[in-house]
């Protein structure tokens, strides 16, 4: 484990991989509740990386990521509410109840997204990267993605290009052992990811993903000499998620003793363990960390809870930047009366009427797929 | 084999038996497999994982790694080793775990799978099958809710399946895997855990081209894909008891080949068609649709044909603006009061 | 700036040019990133070579390197970039070789540039062009003559341009560029050589959404696209000077949003449609149009609107099947005859 | 430059070598008369690499290429007469007219396709690997593509699969410092495309493409280690094209100098004059050898020439297998009465007429279009 830094360090390091942790248990809990529907990615075990990575970012560097980044947004310092909020798909959440758990965002704390398309977020790092570069601005854009992520086209694509173009991106693959139910070795060709830089020219460097010190370490050598050089790099941090792959998985391709043996390196036990060994952290500071967590958590599950659903009369919002009413944007056909699929105001009573009855579906819908075992 | 050697459902050799679609689909790919040793399963968890929706439970067990093989997240590699292994003569079932990543793999699709038979005038073949689940529902949100049977009925060269019962799912599945030409098998995520009686048999599969008239009617034609095949047949029922309208159902059962003479037929007793369908308004299936009827039936057509479709956004993820978003029952017998404009039934008129 | 800062073409600033249509392509390029710092150009071989097609011709020269920009073969990731760029604030206009190599683009196009600003709900904008020529006629085969309007024309959340004048093709690529929204330009290979007078002037945009009516007329509705927008205006030629009938010539100029207020107006007028579109038929330009059409004028068509399209195969190398496998004017003429159906005109009745 | 192989083998070599050149000037001749249509690209500077790499492989391997590919089926066996007809758009030509330059094909001599799309091939190839695998068979594919295509999305996914699942592909990169117009260290992050091998675990070599008996020796190894061990391997060719990418490339790119640089290493002139010291060969073979190519190209021009057109009526063939009358395959918009694109003696009037009208367009198209200066 690297140097243990500061106090003041420590404890914010502390406090965010708790937060991630207690908000992701609740977030399953609710997703069990049906307070939270669609997939869910649970990032626990992970938080070393997230944390780590994100604290030694500045606040112009931007992030992007996958569909597993409730704990992302949240070491960004987006506000656990918001977070929460979109995950029950109300009008508060990060956005708006559109995205959902795979679709977090916030622009504000240049948390650039979360993505559902496996690879996806690959070339938007590049873009992001290539806006920097072209505004003349030194912030370096951070693309996390997964170790099945790094089989996809979109990976060589957008290496060769960041790497040709010298783009101020760090590629950084959360190598967790798994893409869905498929083990490293029968997805990749080689294991050790971070040798996928070679082919690019660029330096590619292993880190321990569980532990957050080292992490902090060496993403934050790597963010420096990306920031200086302008070139990319690739950092591959071990680690691992102690929950299924979404909420759904029954996890038979793995043995229940390969999770209980990494969560003996769990992030935050051995992290809080150090910090007490070293006594920079004493136990007060982890119990108020955890309790702040637990009341973190607690006042976001009623934030989301009493927020309002998004409007109904909002479906054709945000579609379009519509300049002026010229021409069909777009046309809704779910009526005899087919209209533009005007936006709030300007929708005809046909649409508004179309949402209304189109929405009072939702329960009688939940109902009928866990009576039809659709999802089972 | 082609599917003439083979007898049509109604030559049912064994019975029935209650399965869920997934059950059904997951025992037309073992038929196959079991019956054909070129034929093979490959795709995203297909294999340890026993497929994201568990479609292909229990296959690995029986046929072994090499027959049921996990792939790498490559889409559009997964096809193309499956258009290349067609080429040599095996029989690919490709699964891409749903059809939102096909646009991943739409460059195979396309300019390989359904290319390659005519740029090489016929002398290869690319049998294949390329399985994706697709529909909303689910609060899967934008990126993973999509329904793209409208994009890839335009496409030469490709057949195009989207079953909505189990039965259908299974005998169209052996005949889309006996087939010669490649083959897009669509199936909606909702539809998987229905139960329904499905045929048994080896041989009893569904040609191609054989749309099914799901219930007789005299009022109007509606026609409904894949979940929307259900939402027709029970709009309707609702249509009869409460309208006094007799609504005639068919579900098409492929887009490709497409039985127009059966829809025709139909219209031109009716005189009046709704078309049905979860995706995207702009070209969708119901603009192909109503298009061809409309040509070919304009005469008989006593009013437009109309269109229930999807709202024209990406899916909202919050669980009542997806519902607002998909078409439901009401909007069908909407559509139908307004194509009957109060020509029949005792509540006409309004 | 949005377009509604702009003027319209009719306020002409400084008379017009003849311009072929790829010089006008060029110099509506040339003028918004003078205009704006933050608009720039990529694609493969739009630097150096100066493009394909000679699009970007002279641009490296001006702005040098880092404006214009030579990608390496990665359609998926040079629209991703271009779609992270957008979203960081710049304005990217990405040039895909050609519409047939778009196919491999189609995720970083549907589930991210369109997506972007409806999932995050507006809290980010992908301002940015998509350019692409396709089109067939100049025997490229099966790969390489797509037309894929009717594929783009689907997604909600794209503009979608295809202008068919030297004129058109300048001022609608401005008010791309300067749009918030993602866009599809679709060009035609076909039309990059045709000289048109194009009006000058910094300012002079025209806006999405606004049909162009070619040729007025009395008797039956023409709606063509791209180069088919040329077939149907000779095709109109042809029916007034060989049988007198009166066509009404009109280019949408753009798909996304559709001018179908102009259409029906006319429809309305003449009672008869036809679409010429040199796509797919299944699911077509045509089939959308049609269907719109008809669910909205009904009852003012005195036939089935008509459909002019593609042959629906891959396009075929030899130059004579090529030809025997698009669109022509006696198709059109063929079609209007049919929609008339000897109503009109001296020759009646043929 | 290897050992000189014997007699009859130099022969063969020199003589593949001869009628590919001879073929591609004839080509780009008779796409200046129009005779040839589409694109054009010429493989002139790259005969060492096809006809060496084809010269080692066995009946039963397949080989699999992109749209540079006449010299590919010519050094496979493809009769000129078939290639030339095909560059022509005659029924006799190899895909009966529909494929064209791009796609040349020739399932009996197992040259599986020419393809349009850059890097489309790959996948294929490591389909045509797992058939060969599947059925125990061990024949290779070797699957032949461009320096550009070496950044595509397939790339990096084929490799990875063919690497994880132990295909028997040798793929083997053209690197002849160009992917159109844009020179390879403007394309590419690394420029020894042999490193790309090292992300995926496997072998990379560069090799000397423009001679002969290197590719030979170098391509011959690793389809026998491919054979054996069942690993796939990449091989890098450093060649050159001495025309432009295709017929219509002004090649403000390079420098007349550069080509002639490397006209100095003519795999044709090198072979000959290795040959003519070495004694294996005299002049007389030589001048046979030449004499040979010119007199099958001449020949297959004639037969190219005098070749019938397409039949109309087959547009709708081979498009699917029908397997009986059921439903609507296709639809034919063309006319006011649709049909259902049926095929040849099937087809109704309305269909031929279609067709026959729509042909006679060829000879006016092609004046307009040169007359607008579509491509100029
Ligand atoms: C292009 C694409 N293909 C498939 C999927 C389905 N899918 C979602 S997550 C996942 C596994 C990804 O694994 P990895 O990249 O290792 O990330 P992790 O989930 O382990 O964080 C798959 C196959 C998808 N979302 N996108
Ligand atoms: C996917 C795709 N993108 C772009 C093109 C257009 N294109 C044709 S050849 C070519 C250059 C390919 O270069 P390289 O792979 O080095 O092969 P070479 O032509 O040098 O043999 C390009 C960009 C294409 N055919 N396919
Ligand atoms: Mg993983
Ligand atoms: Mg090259």
């Amino acid at each position: 484990m690297a140097r243990i830094p500061d106090r003041q360090i420590c404890l914010d390091l502390l406090g965010r991989m708790c937060l991630i942790r207690r908000f992701e248990e609740e977030a399953g809990r609710q997703y069990q509740r049906a307070k939270a529907g669609g997939f869910l990615h649970l990032a626990i075990g992970e938080e070393a990386t997230i944390v780590g990575t994100t604290s030694v970012m500045r606040d112009d560097d931007f992030l992007i990521g996958t569909y597993r980044t409730h704990g992302h947004a949240l070491a960004r310092g987006t506000p656990a509410d918001e977070v929460m909020a979109e995950l029950f798909g109300k009008e508060t959440g990060t956005s708006g109840g559109r995205g959902g758990s795979m679709h977090i965002f916030d622009a504000e704390r240049r948390f650039m997204g979360g993505y559902g398309i496996v690879g996806g977020n690959l070339p938007l790092a590049a873009g992001l990267g290539l806006a920097s570069q072209y505004k003349g601005e030194d912030s370096v854009t951070v693309c996390m993605f997964g170790d099945g992520a790094s089989n996809t086209g979109n990976f060589g694509e957008t290496m060769n290009l960041a790497a040709l173009w010298e783009l101020p991106v760090v590629f950084l693959v959360e190598n967790n052992l798994y893409g869905m139910g498929t083990a490293i070795e029968r997805h990749s060709a080689v294991t050790d990811l971070s040798r996928k830089a070679e082919g690019y020219g660029i330096e590619g460097e292993r880190i321990d993903g569980m532990d957050v010190l080292e992490v902090r370490e060496r993403v934050g050598a790597h963010l420096e000499e990306v920031r200086e050089k302008g070139r990319p790099s690739l950092v591959e941090a071990f680690t691992y998620r102690y929950r299924g792959h979404s909420a759904a998985d029954p996890e038979v391709y793995r043995d229940k003793s390969e999770v209980e043996e990494w969560q003996q390196k769990d992030p935050i036990e051995t992290f809080i363990k150090a910090c007490l060994d070293d006594g920079v952290l004493n136990d007060d500071d982890v119990e108020s960390a955890r309790r702040e967590a637990d009341e973190t958590v607690e006042a976001a599950v009623k934030f989301a809870d009493e927020s309002p659903e998004p409007a109904l009369e909002s479906l054709y919002e945000e579609l379009y930047v519509v300049s002026e009413t010229m021409g069909w944007y777009a046309v809704d056909e779910r009526s005899p009366e087919p209209h533009r699929g005007e936006l709030g105001e300007d929708a005809p009573d046909v649409a508004k009427n179309l949402a209304e009855s189109g929405a009072a579906h939702a329960a009688e819908e939940q109902e009928r797929q866990s009576r039809e075992g659709v999802r089972d | 084999m082609s599917p003439d050697d083979a007898d049509s459902p109604a030559s049912n050799e064994g019975g029935t038996v209650e399965l869920r679609m997934r059950e059904a689909l997951r025992d037309a790919m073992t038929e196959e497999m079991r019956r054909d040793e070129d034929v093979f399963v490959m795709g995203e968890d297909v294999a340890v994982f026993q497929g994201a929706f568990k479609v292909t439970e229990g296959l690995l067990d029986e046929f072994g790694e090499k027959r049921v093989r996990d792939t790498p997240i490559s889409e559009n590699t997964i096809v193309g080793v499956g258009v290349g292994a067609a080429m040599a003569g095996l029989r690919p079932v490709v699964e891409l775990m749903t059809v939102n990543f096909s646009l991943l793999a739409l460059d195979q699709i396309i300019n390989h799978a359904a290319a390659i038979p005519y740029m090489f005038n016929g002398n290869v073949r690319v049998p294949m099958v390329i399985r994706m689940p697709g529909g909303g529902g689910h609060q899967l949100g934008p990126t993973h809710s999509h329904s793209f049977e409208a994009l890839y009925l335009q496409i030469p060269g490709l057949l195009v399946a989207c079953p909505s019962t189990p039965a259908d799912a299974k005998t169209l599945l052996k005949a889309a895997i006996r087939d010669e030409n490649p083959v897009i098998f669509v199936e909606h995520e909702s539809l998987y855990g229905i139960k329904g009686e499905v045929p048994e048999g080896e041989d009893v599969i569904q040609r191609f081209g054989e749309a099914a008239v799901r219930r007789e009617g005299t009022d109007v034609t509606i026609v409904g894909i894949l979940k929307m095949a259900h939402v027709a047949e029970r709009a309707a029922e609702e249509l009869e008891s409460e309208h006094g309208i007799s609504a005639e159902v068919i579900d098409p059962r492929t887009l490709r080949p497409l039985d127009l003479d059966t829809i025709l037929e139909s219209v031109k007793k009716t005189n009046r068609a709704v078309i049905v369908e979860e995706g995207w308004p702009h070209g969708g299936v119901g603009a192909n649709l109503s298009t061809l009827i409309t040509e070919q039936a304009f005469d008989y057509l006593d009013a437009p044909v109309q269109r229930v479709t999807g709202a024209d956004v990406h899916m909202p993820y919050s669980r009542r603006m997806e519902q607002a978003a998909m078409p439901h029952e009401e909007n069908v017998i909407e559509a139908v009061l307004a194509a009957t404009d109060g020509a029949i039934g005792p509540k006409g008129g309004d």
